[in-house]
C-alpha cells in the first residue's frame, strides 16, 4: 500500500489555503445561528413548568457539554490519523482542538454548577454527567500538559496523539463506571440534572445552538489550524507564497 | 428571570465569554505563527 | 550449529542475510519476553531498596487515616475500602517512574525497539514484571492494612482478590503513562495527571468490591468488572506503550 | 530487479529547528563498509539512527535489499545490530549476564557461545564483574562480543573505536573485516580513521549544517 497518496491528501499548502477560504463559510452562519438561538432561548421559549426560567441555562450548558465531547473525539480521530499515516496536517488539527475543547469543558462545568445550585440547592453534586465532565477536563489538562512538556513539535505531536487515542477509548469506560458508581450512592431525593420535557419552542433554540456551536468550533479550528500548519512547515517557498511576501 | 437571574445570566456570560475568548486566542495563535514564520524566512532558515 | 564468532564456521549470517530467521536460530517473541521479564526481576532483586519503597509508602498512607479521622474501628471500617484503594493507587503510581527510566537512560529500550521482536510483546513482559514487583506485594500487604482499619477477617479474600486484579489494570494503564512521559524532565506530576483520570474506573470497581467484602456482601460483580478492565488493558495497553516508546526514541 | 544491500536516497531530517540531514544518500552493497565521517554535530549519529529506522526522515527513502524498510520494519531490525555511543549495559548485571540478555533477545545462545565470544574480546577475566565496575573500554569490548554473536548482515556502529586501546581498535578492524568477508555490511560513524584496509571502505563526508 502506498502512503504517498495520503500525503498528497494531507498536503499542508493545500489545506492551508482551503482553511483560509472556508473560514468565513463557517464563522458567519455560526454567529447568525447563535444569535438567533439566543433570542429564541431567552425570549421566545416559555419558562419550564418545573424549573421556571432556570431551565434556560440548558441553552449554554448542553452545547458546551456537546462541544467538550465532540472536540475530544475530533482530536482523537485526527491524532490517530496522524499517528498511523504520519500526516502532519492531522497532527495540526489535533493540536488545534485541545484548547477549544478544554475551555468549553470548563464552561460546561461552570454552567452545570450554576444550574445545580437552584435545582439541587448545592453548587456541586456528584452527578454522573458532571463527574464525567470533570474527568474529561482532567484528560484535556493532561493532554495539554504533555504537549507543553515536550519541546520538539513532532515528538509532542506523536506522543500526545497516543494519549488522545488512549483517552478516547477510556471516555466511555469512565462514563460507564461513574454512572454505575453513582447509581449505588444516589440519594433518592436529589433531582437529576435533567432534560426538562421540551416543547418545540424550547427545543428549536437548543438544536440551533448545538449546530451554531459546532459551526463555531469548525471556524475556530480552521483559524488555529493555519497557525499550527505554519509552525510545522519547513519549506520556505510556499510559506512565502502563503504569507504573500 | 423569575428569581433565577443570578444563575441564568452568569451561565450565559461565562459560556459566551469562553466563545469570544476562543476567537481571540485562535486569532492570536495564528498571528504568532505568521510572525514566527516571517522571522524564519528573514533569518534564511528553511529551504525549498 | 556452533555459535562461534569464527568466520569459517559462521554460515548462519548468510542464511539470515535476507532477513529471514531460520528455525532454531532466531529467538521467538515468547523467549524474548521471558528474557525481559527475567532481566527486570533480576535487576529488582539486586536493588531491593527500590522494591520496598512503594510498600512502605502504602503502609504509611494507611496509617495516616486513623490519625486524621479517628481511632474508632467502627468509623474507620466505613472508609476502609476507600482508604485502601486510594493508598494502593498512589503507591502503584509512585513505582511507575522507575518502570522505563533506567532502560531509557542506558539504551536498553533502544535495543528492545531494534531487536526485531514486536515491541508490544516486550512491553507486556515489562509490565508483567512491574506488577509482580509492586501489584502483587501490595495485594499481599492489603490484608494487614485492612485489618488495621477495622475490616473483618472474613473480608480478606475479597480484598486481596480486588487489589491483585485491580493492580494488573493499574500497572497496564501506568505503563502507558510512564512511556508517554519518557524523556520529560521532572515528569512525576505530569505522570500523575495523565494516569490518575484513566485509573478512575479501576478505583471505582476496586473500592466497591472491597467495600462489599468488608460488609460481608457478595462482591463478585465489581470483581468481574475489574477483571474485564484488566483484560481490556492486557490487549490494548502494551500497544499504546510500545507506540509511545517508539516515539520517545525518535 | 532488486539491489542487495542498504541504500538511502535524499534523506532530509530535521531535529526541532535544525536541518540535520540535507539530502544525504548512499549505497552500501554487500561486503562493503561505509565510513561516515564529519565534524561533531554534522549529523553522524542522526544518520545512523535514521539508517536503522529509529528516526523518520522528513522525506527520502531507505531501501534494504531493494525494498523500503518501512514495509517490514521488524524484519529489517532482525537483520541489523546498532551500537550507539554507550553500550546498553545494565550496571547491576555482570558482563556475561548483560551479553546473554542482549543477544538472547534476538537469537538462541548458550553459555559456551557467550563465553567464547567474551574470551575473544579479552573479557574472560572480568566477565562475572558487574558492568558498574567496568571501564568505558571494557564496556565497549562487551559490545564487540555482542556484535560477533549477533550474526546479522548489517552492522551500524557509532564511534566503534572510542575508549579502546590499540589492541582493541585492531580487534574492531578484524571484526569488521570478517563481517565484510562473509558478505555483511558495515556502517561506521567516526571522526577517527577506521582500522580497516582502505580498499574496502567507502567514505561519506557529512558537512556541518
Amino acid at each position: 500500500m502506498s502512503w504517498t497518496w495520503f500525503h498528497r491528501l494531507g498536503s499542508p499548502p493545500y489545506i492551508y489555503r482551503l482553511a483560509q477560504r472556508l473560514t468565513p463559510w463557517f464563522a458567519w452562519p455560526a454567529g447568525a445561528l447563535i444569535i438567533a438561538a439566543l433570542y429564541g432561548g431567552l425570549v421566545l421559549a416559555p419558562p419550564d413548568y418545573l424549573q421556571g426560567d432556570g431551565f434556560r441555562i440548558i441553552y449554554m450548558h448542553a452545547p458546551s457539554a456537546w462541544m467538550s465531547l465532540m472536540v475530544y473525539t475530533t482530536m482523537a480521530v485526527a491524532a490517530a490519523v496522524g499517528l498511523i499515516w504520519r500526516i502532519k496536517v492531522a497532527h495540526a488539527v489535533a493540536a488545534s482542538c485541545a484548547p477549544v475543547g478544554a475551555s468549553f469543558t470548563l464552561a460546561a462545568l461552570v454552567t452545570g454548577s450554576l444550574w445545580g445550585e437552584p435545582m439541587w440547592g448545592t453548587w456541586w453534586e456528584w452527578d454522573p454527567r458532571l463527574t464525567s465532565e470533570l474527568i474529561l477536563f482532567f484528560l484535556y489538562l493532561g493532554y495539554m500538559g504533555l504537549r507543553g512538556a515536550i519541546e520538539d513539535t513532532q515528538r509532542a505531536d506523536r506522543t500526545s496523539a497516543v494519549l488522545a487515542v488512549v483517552g478516547v477509548v477510556n471516555v466511555p469506560i469512565i462514563h460507564y463506571s461513574v454512572s454505575w458508581w453513582n447509581s449505588l450512592h444516589q440519594a433518592p431525593s436529589v433531582m437529576r440534572l435533567g432534560k426538562p420535557a421540551l416543547s418545540t419552542t424550547m427545543l428549536a433554540p437548543l438544536l440551533m445552538m448545538l449546530l451554531g456551536f459546532t459551526l463555531f468550533f469548525v471556524a475556530v479550528l480552521l483559524v488555529r489550524l493555519r497557525g499550527e500548519i505554519l509552525n510545522r512547515e519547513r519549506s520556505a517557498s510556499w510559506i512565502r507564497e502563503a504569507l504573500g511576501t | 428571570m423569575g428569581g433565577y437571574a443570578a444563575f441564568v445570566w452568569p451561565a450565559y456570560a461565562v459560556t459566551l465569554t469562553v466563545a469570544v475568548l476562543n476567537v481571540v486566542w485562535a486569532r492570536r495563535s495564528l498571528a504568532q505563527a505568521v510572525e514566527a514564520a516571517r522571522r524564519r524566512l528573514a533569518a534564511g532558515g528553511g529551504d525549498s | 550449529m556452533p555459535e562461534l564468532p569464527n568466520p569459517e564456521l559462521a554460515a548462519a549470517p548468510t542464511a539470515g542475510m535476507n532477513g529471514a530467521r531460520a528455525a532454531g536460530e532466531g529467538a521467538t517473541v515468547l523467549e524474548a519476553a521471558r528474557l525481559v521479564l527475567q532481566r527486570d526481576l533480576t535487576l529488582a532483586f539486586r536493588r531491593r531498596g527500590q522494591l520496598v519503597q512503594p510498600l512502605a509508602f502504602f503502609a504509611i498512607v494507611t496509617t495516616l487515616f486513623p490519625l486524621a479521622i479517628s481511632p474508632e474501628l467502627a468509623r474507620l471500617r466505613e472508609v476502609a475500602a476507600g482508604v485502601l484503594w486510594v493508598a494502593a493507587l498512589l503507591a502503584s503510581l509512585l513505582a511507575l517512574e522507575f518502570l522505563f527510566r533506567d532502560d531509557a537512560h542506558d539504551g536498553t529500550l533502544e535495543q528492545y525497539a531494534l531487536s526485531g521482536q514486536p515491541l508490544t510483546g516486550l512491553m507486556f513482559a515489562k509490565t508483567a514484571a512491574h506488577w509482580l514487583l509492586t501489584g502483587l506485594p501490595l495485594a499481599l500487604m492489603a490484608p494487614l492494612a485492612a485489618l488495621s482499619l477495622g475490616a473483618p477477617s472474613a473480608s480478606i479474600p475479597g480484598i486481596v482478590a480486588s487489589v491483585a486484579i485491580g493492580t494488573i489494570a493499574l500497572s497496564l494503564i501506568g505503563s502507558i503513562g510512564a512511556a508517554l512521559t519518557l524523556g520529560i524532565r521532572r515528569s512525576g506530576v505530569l505522570l500523575a495527571l495523565l494516569t490518575l483520570p484513566l485509573s478512575l474506573p479501576v478505583l471505582i470497581f476496586g473500592a466497591r468490591a472491597s467495600e462489599l467484602a468488608i460488609h460481608g456482601a457478595p462482591y463478585v460483580a465489581p470483581l468481574e468488572l475489574l477483571a474485564a478492565l484488566a483484560v481490556l488493558g492486557v490487549t490494548l495497553a502494551p500497544l499504546a506503550a510500545a507506540a509511545a516508546v517508539r516515539v520517545s526514541l525518535e | 530487479m532488486s539491489h542487495e544491500g542498504l541504500e538511502a536516497e535524499n534523506l532530509q531530517l530535521w531535529r526541532g529547528e535544525r536541518h540535520v540531514l540535507r539530502g544525504v544518500g548512499f549505497a552500501v552493497p554487500r561486503g562493503a563498509c561505509l565510513h561516515v565521517a564529519g565534524a561533531n554535530g554534522s549529523g553522524k549519529t542522526s544518520l545512523l539512527r535514521t539508517a536503522c529506522g529509529l528516526l523518520y526522515p522528513e522525506s527520502g527513502r531507505l531501501l534494504w535489499n531493494g525494498r523500503d524498510v518501512r514495509e517490514d520494519l521488524p524484519a529489517f531490525h532482525a537483520s541489523l545490530i546498532y551500537i550507539g555511543h554507550e553500550p546498553p549495559l545494565k550496571a547491576d548485571l555482570s558482563a556475561l549476564e548483560n551479553l546473554r540478555y542482549w543477544v538472547g533477545m534476538r537469537r538462541r545462545t548458550d553459555r559456551a557461545a557467550l563465553e567464547s565470544a567474551l574470551q575473544r574480546v579479552g573479557a574472560a577475566a572480568w566477565r562475572e564483574r558487574p558492568a558498574r565496575t567496568l571501564s568505558a573500554g571494557q564496556k565497549r569490548r562487551v559490545a564487540l562480543a555482542a556484535l560477533s554473536l549477533a550474526l546479522v548482515p548489517l552492522w551500524l556502529l557509532d564511534e566503534p573505536t572510542t575508549n579502546l586501546d590499540g589492541e582493541g581498535q585492531r580487534l574492531v578492524g578484524t571484526l569488521i573485516e570478517e563481517q565484510l568477508a562473509r558478505g555483511g555490511l558495515v556502517l561506521a560513524a567516526t571522526h577517527h580513521e577506521l582500522p580497516v584496509a582502505a580498499g574496502r571502505v567507502r567514505r561519506l563526508e557529512l558537512q556541518l549544517a
